[in-house]
Order: C-alpha cells, then structure tokens, then sequence
C-alpha cells in the first residue's frame, strides 16, 4: 500500500524520499529484538515468581492464581510509573515493556496522571483510556465474534 | 527591499539590542549552560500544569531582554511571537501578562525566524521602534500534544527527536549597539510527501534547502558570505540530508560552516536521538549561543535557517503528509563591531 | 523449568511486538490491537490454553492472553445461555487486568505527577 | 518486502499450529522410577488409603508423569499429576485420558483428576497427616470436598 501511496507523488518528492531514506538513521531491528526478548521475558519470569508466590502461600489454584497476579503486576506498574521509570524502561526494552500487560497498565496509568491538570471527571476519567482503549474494544470485537462463530459451530454440530 | 520574490533587505540596519534566554534541567545538562540567563531545575516552574510552566518561560524570557536593555515596556510597540501547543495560548497567555500589542504568529519549530524577520521588518520601513520577538517550547507539553503521555514507556526510533524546554526572546531596536539584523527571505511549504512523525528532520531538510538557495539567489551572495549557517533543529539526519542536497546543487558549503541549533544545545550522550527540536530550539541556540559568539568576533556574519514541520496529531491521524517550511534570517555585527 | 519457559515464550511474544513496532512500523496503539486479536483467535481454534499449560506467565502475562481471556469469558456464558451469553459473559474472566489499571490508574493519579 | 512479511507472518502461524497436534501419554510396561509413590498405609480401616495407593500405582506406568498424589475417602477419590514441561502442550487431552482411565478403574468412587500444582501441594499435606495419623475420618472427608471444590474454581 505504501508503494501504491509513493506512486501518486510528483517524482521529485519520490527522489527527495529515496535521497532522504539513504540517509535516515535505520532501526536496530535486531538488537531491538534481542532487548524486547530479555526484558518481556523477565517480566513474564516475574509474573510467573508471583503466581507460584500465590499458588504456594494462597488459597489460589495455577487457574486462579492469574487475576491477583496481574492485579500486582498492574500495581507495581503504578509505582514505576508514578516515579518515572517506566517510560526509562520503555524506551530500551521497546515491545519488551509494552506487551506485557504492565505495558497496558502503563498505559493506562500515565495517561491518568497526565490529565490530571484538566481535573479528576474530564481530564483524567476521559482520557485514561485514550491509550488503551483501542486493545479493549478490538479485543472485545474480536473476542465476540471468534465466540461468535464457535458457538454457532458447536450448535450446528461442525465441532 | 524586496529582492527578488520572497527577499527582504533591511537597510536600515534594525538591531537585537537585548536577547532573554531561558531553559529547563534538561538544558541546563546540554552542552551550553552557560548562554542561558536562567536554567531552571523544575519542569514545573513551580506552576500547575506544564502549560503554564512553558507561560512562564516566555514571560520570564520577555523580562530579562527587557531589563537588560533599560527599555520600559511602555516603549515597545508590538511583541510577535507563537509556540506550538493549542491555539498558541501559551504565548497569548503570556502576551496579557506582558501587555505589550500582541502579534500571535504559527510557523511550529520556524516561529523564530519568522517572528525576527517580521519585527525587522515592521522596524525597517518605521512601523515600530521596538519589538520584543520571540518564541517558547516545553518538552512535556509538546509531548503531551504530539506524541504520548510523558510517562508512557513508548519507545522512540533513533530518528525522532527531543523537544527543548526554554524559551528565547530577542528587543528588536531602530538602533542601538548590537548585532544587526540584515535581510530575510520567507520560506514557502514544502511537501515531499513524508508521513512519519517520527522523522521531522528527514521532512524538513527539503524546506531548509529550498529556503537557502533562494536566499543565496535573492540576496545575490556567495556561501563563503556566511561565517556560519545555522539551521534550527534539523537533527542529524536532516541535517546531513540538506548539506548532500545543497552540495548537489552546486553550492558550495563547508562542513564546519553549516551548524544545527538541534545538534549544538544538547551533549553526546543525552537521550535526545537524532537532536533536539522545538520552537525554543532555534530561539534558545541563536539568541544564546550563535548571538553570544557574533558579540565575541568569533563570527561575523550568521544566516539563521528555522525549519518548522506544519502538521498536527488530526493531520497525522489522517494520513496526510507532513507540510514543512523554513524562513531565513541573516544577522551580521553592527558597525561599532559588536 | 515452567520458570525458563515462561521466559522464553513471554520473550518470544514480546519478539513479535517488536518486529511489528519496527518492521510494519506500528505505533503501539495498532500493535498491542493486533496482538489482542490474534490472542483471541488463537483461543477460539484452541491453541491459546495449550500455550497457557505449557508456558505459564509466559502466556498470560502478555497482552495476548487478554484476547484469550475474553473468548474464555464468552464461551463459559455461552454454553450456560447460548448466543446471549457470548455478550453478556465477555468480561467475566478478564474484569481483572481492566479494573486493577483502572482502579490503580485513578489511584496513580491521585498520588503522583507527571515527571516530564 | 511484502510478500517478505507475508511469508513470515504465515510461518509464524505454521510455527505456532505445529505444537499442538502431539498425541497424549502412552502407557508403557515398566513402572516410572522417578516417580514417588510411597503408599499411605493407615491403622484406621476407616481412612484407609487403599484406593488412592492403587491409582498411584496405575499412574506410575506413564513414564511422562513426575509427581502424583492421591487421597480418597470411602466415596471420592482426587489425584493431582504433574506432567513433563514439554508435554504440558497436550495438558487438557491428558488430563480427560487419565481422568477417563481412573473413572474406569474405580467405578465405586466418586474419581477427580487434576493437573493443578496447588492441588498437588494440598494433597501433600493431607497424605502426611494421614501418615501421621493425625486427622480424623471425618476431617479427611471434609478437606477432600474442599480441595475438590478448590480445583473447579474458575478465574
């Protein structure tokens, strides 16, 4: 699509773009990978220390064990964020830090304490989910119509 | 005057008798702490939002020219000057505070030259006998507005770049002791179909080459004319992007001689990416810095090259590309030598 | 070795957004979308709780299992109501990851501010 | 660069589909080694553990199974496995294959099968104080009911 965009340009501006592109700074894809790895997978190592934590000392089965440890994930996520550390984090680890779910709770989060200054009702309840209010509603879309179509299969008997 | 299409001359010599230069903890960090007036070591400025934090910069910026040149703002006609942020309240904010005839300009990271050649004009043809010229920025503010919540662990790609906290303000007299400013040529946008919000200094580097080869043809002098030419936050990218093109044309400009506001306020190593940016940028480095240098003979002659990218977070959102634009304004030592 | 595990696949996950941010040029709006959905339609063919028994946090950590979960919830209330319970059982697993970013980010802002 | 990407993406997809089409656990003659089955003995004929030492027992034939504890009271019996990390993939058509098999086996119990580490660790703790004699019939038949109630809490 991109290509298709490129080709309704005057061609001086797509000699610019390719002069342009030569000389931009590439991203280190690779080593992009490599930090997203180590960090996401420590968070995940994390997550899994506090849910065994849980499993062992509360009365929470591997099945149960999910929600509180999220909850703590989320609420260590606040304390990172609160004093500055997370967008430090963010910017190394990339996806590593974003994917997690202390990624959606980051972004929840900052957009709350950065609205404050327009108030409590419109500045943070309005914009908190300005972030992360697209992975909620395509992920409640997407979650109803897989469900969606599954029932409708196991209705009629294909599975 | 005009000369050429898009060239003013100013022969009346209009003069920056008195510049205001301020800044954030970031800055103060940077590799020129010294060219400021004020480093402050709150982002806040002890106010309640960031926007009012960046009001005060330009109000705190707007005083100190003041005060150093023995002017009473009384005296003062107009102050023009623009930011970025909603509706530039920012500086209309900070224009009720002052209370100076108010000329609210918009040109993003070019509002400095943009305001410095329309107070040199408005002084050459008698329209004023001060201005107060001038622009401001805040690193969160603009954060906020353009890219994400300040604390969110977004990761930026090596080609996007650091919006400065500070803001820059030059007095613009008839005369006066002071560097002078000599003539100006007014950009038109540029479009080269860029889309990336992330790489404004890969956009803006076409604008800063058109501008600079009209102005070379229009004011009918050599690159070697120049001591320096400083473009405003190019970044490394932009910057070297524009000095390829520029060569290309067959014009001939030396390595040292072509400098970027964006590349000289900020150290290696800072996490500013490809360079800073900003309206500040340029106000902040050349009223600073680059005019401290000319008052020391260290250079001569200065050709300022503010680059803006004109887009918004809607436009971005959607799809078009990114419209950019670059004025030129040179200043040169007065005749006393300063 | 459930503890490697996690590691490993939460990486590999975390590898995925990555290459989206830097390869497709996403913003990270549009990634963690993506990656939503793909968690709920690795649910919907069966794959998701495998991944889940074999990887522990490694796949209910990210962001993926949130897609995952909200096809649990719509499946638990739909075999109980039929096709109603495909939208009104939707939060019923997943409420948890939601109400605490809420309930913290309120609290967050209450607490601190932003450090620029 | 687009097909490039498409073809990853695909292959992805083929990376990921692969992993879950293993067949489940396959019983093989000898009796596990690694396993732990030590035989809840009991004075008391009426905590008697006779059931759940023979299930031990079954289960000791698949090589794949690292822990198994069991408990049963006069009408229910509730075993926890755990499985070896690489086959955790095929979990759930394990766990309905054992838990299909015992059901068979003791068709007079009431037979719950889980693979919940929290499970097992509950289990652990009832087999020691059975072993100690130190709990009553009547409390073995309480805390069975509530771990079984504890393994089918959902999220």
């Amino acid at each position: 699509m991109a290509d298709k965009k490129k080709k309704n340009l005057p061609p001086e501006a797509q000699n610019y773009q390719a002069f342009q592109e030569e000389r931009e700074v590439k991203r280190p894809v690779l080593l992009n990978c490599i930090k997203a790895f180590l960090v996401g997978g420590f968070i995940c190592f994390i997550g899994q220390l506090i849910s065994t934590f849980y499993i062992y000392y509360f009365h929470f089965t591997e099945q149960t064990a999910g929600n509180p440890t999220t909850a703590t994930l989320i609420f260590i996520t606040m304390l990172l964020t609160g004093f500055g550390i997370y967008d430090r984090i963010g910017q190394f680890a990339g996806a590593g830090s974003a994917v997690p779910v202390t990624g959606f709770g980051n972004a929840v989060i900052s957009s709350a304490i950065e609205y404050k200054t327009e108030g409590f009702i419109l500045g943070v309840g309005s914009n908190m989910l300005k972030l992360a209010g697209p992975v909620i509603v395509y992920g409640v879309f997407s979650a109803f119509l897989v469900a969606l179509v599954k029932t409708l299969l196991i209705k009629w008997g294909v599975i | 005057m005009l000369s050429g299409h898009q060239t003013w001359i100013f022969e009346n010599k209009p003069t920056i008798i008195s510049t205001g230069v301020v800044g954030g903890p970031f800055e103060a960090k940077g590799n020129i702490p010294k060219d400021f007036d004020i480093l402050h070591e709150d982002m806040w400025l002890k106010q309640d939002s960031f926007e009012k934090a960046q009001q005060m910069l330009m109000e705190e910026s707007c005083q100190i020219a003041l005060k150093k040149s023995n002017i009473e703002k009384e005296q003062v006609q107009f102050f023009i000057s623009g930011d970025l942020i909603n509706q530039i309240t920012p500086t209309s904010f900070a224009a009720k505070t002052i209370g100076i005839p108010y000329l609210g300009i918009f040109s993003a990271c070019a509002t400095s030259a943009e305001s410095l050649a329309l107070s040199a004009y408005l002084i050459n043809s008698g329209g004023a006998e001060y201005i107060l010229s001038g622009t401001s920025s805040h690193n969160a503010t603009a954060e906020k507005q353009f890219r994400y919540p300040t604390e969110y662990g977004g990761q930026k790609p090596p080609t996007s770049q650091w919006t400065v906290t500070g803001a820059g303000c030059a007095l613009i007299a008839k005369e006066g002791g002071g560097p002078v400013v000599t003539s100006a040529t007014i950009g038109k946008i540029i479009d080269m179909g860029i889309t990336d919000p992330f790489n404004m200094g890969g956009a803006m580097a076409a604008a800063a080459v058109n501008t600079i080869e009209t102005h070379f043809k229009e004011r009918n002098v050599d690159p070697s004319y120049y001591d320096l030419i400083v473009t405003g936050d190019l970044g490394h990218i932009g910057r070297e992007v524009s000095l390829d093109l520029l060569k290309q044309r067959g014009l001939n400009i030396k390595d040292a001689q072509y400098v970027d506001c964006g590349l000289t306020i900020y150290r290696e190593g800072q996490p500013v990416m490809a360079g800073a940016s900003g309206p500040a940028c340029s106000a902040v480095v050349t009223y600073g810095h680059f005019l401290n240098k000319l008052k020391r003979g260290e250079i001569k002659r200065m050709l300022l090259v503010a680059t803006g990218s004109l887009h918004s977070p809607l436009s971005i959102q959607q799809k078009d590309p990114i419209p950019c634009i670059a004025h030129a304004v040179s200043i040169e030592s007065g005749s006393d030598g300063l | 070795m459930i503890f490697f595990w996690a590691f490993v696949i939460g990486g590999a996950i975390c590898v995925i957004g990555q290459i989206l941010f830097d390869v497709f040029k996403l913003n990270p709006g549009q990634t963690l979308t993506i990656l939503v959905v793909v968690g709920a339609i690795l649910d919907g063919v069966g794959l998701y709780e495998p991944l889940i028994d074999f990887a522990g946090a490694g796949a209910t950590v990210p962001i993926t299992s949130f897609g995952n979960s909200l096809v649990h919830g719509a499946m638990q209330e739909a075999e109980k109501h039929g096709l109603v319970g495909v939208v009104t059982g939707m939060f019923e697993v997943t409420s948890a990851g939601i109400s605490a970013a809420i309930i913290f980010g309120v609290i967050g802002a209450i607490i601190f501010k932003p450090k620029g | 660069m687009t097909i490039k990407k498409w073809l990853f993406l695909i292959g992805l997809l083929c990376i990921l589909s692969s992993c879950g089409n293993e067949s489940a656990l396959e019983p093989s003659n000898k009796a596990n080694e690694k396993l732990d089955l030590t035989h809840i003995s009991t004075k008391n004929n009426d905590t008697s553990q006779h059931p759940a030492n023979q299930a031990k027992d079954a289960l000791s034939k698949y090589k794949e199974i690292t822990e198994v504890k069991a408990v049963n009271t006069t009408k229910q019996l509730i075993i926890a496995v755990q499985v070896e990390q690489n086959k955790r993939f095929n979990l759930t058509s394990i766990r309905k294959q054992l838990q299909k098999e015992m059901k068979k086996k003791f068709p007079d119990h009431k037979v719950e099968l889980t693979t919940d580490k929290k499970i097992v660790i509950e289990l652990k703790k009832l087999e020691e104080k059975l072993q100690s004699e130190s709990i009553s019939k009547k409390k073995v038949e309480k805390r069975v009911k509530e771990i079984i109630k504890l393994s089918k809490e959902q999220t």
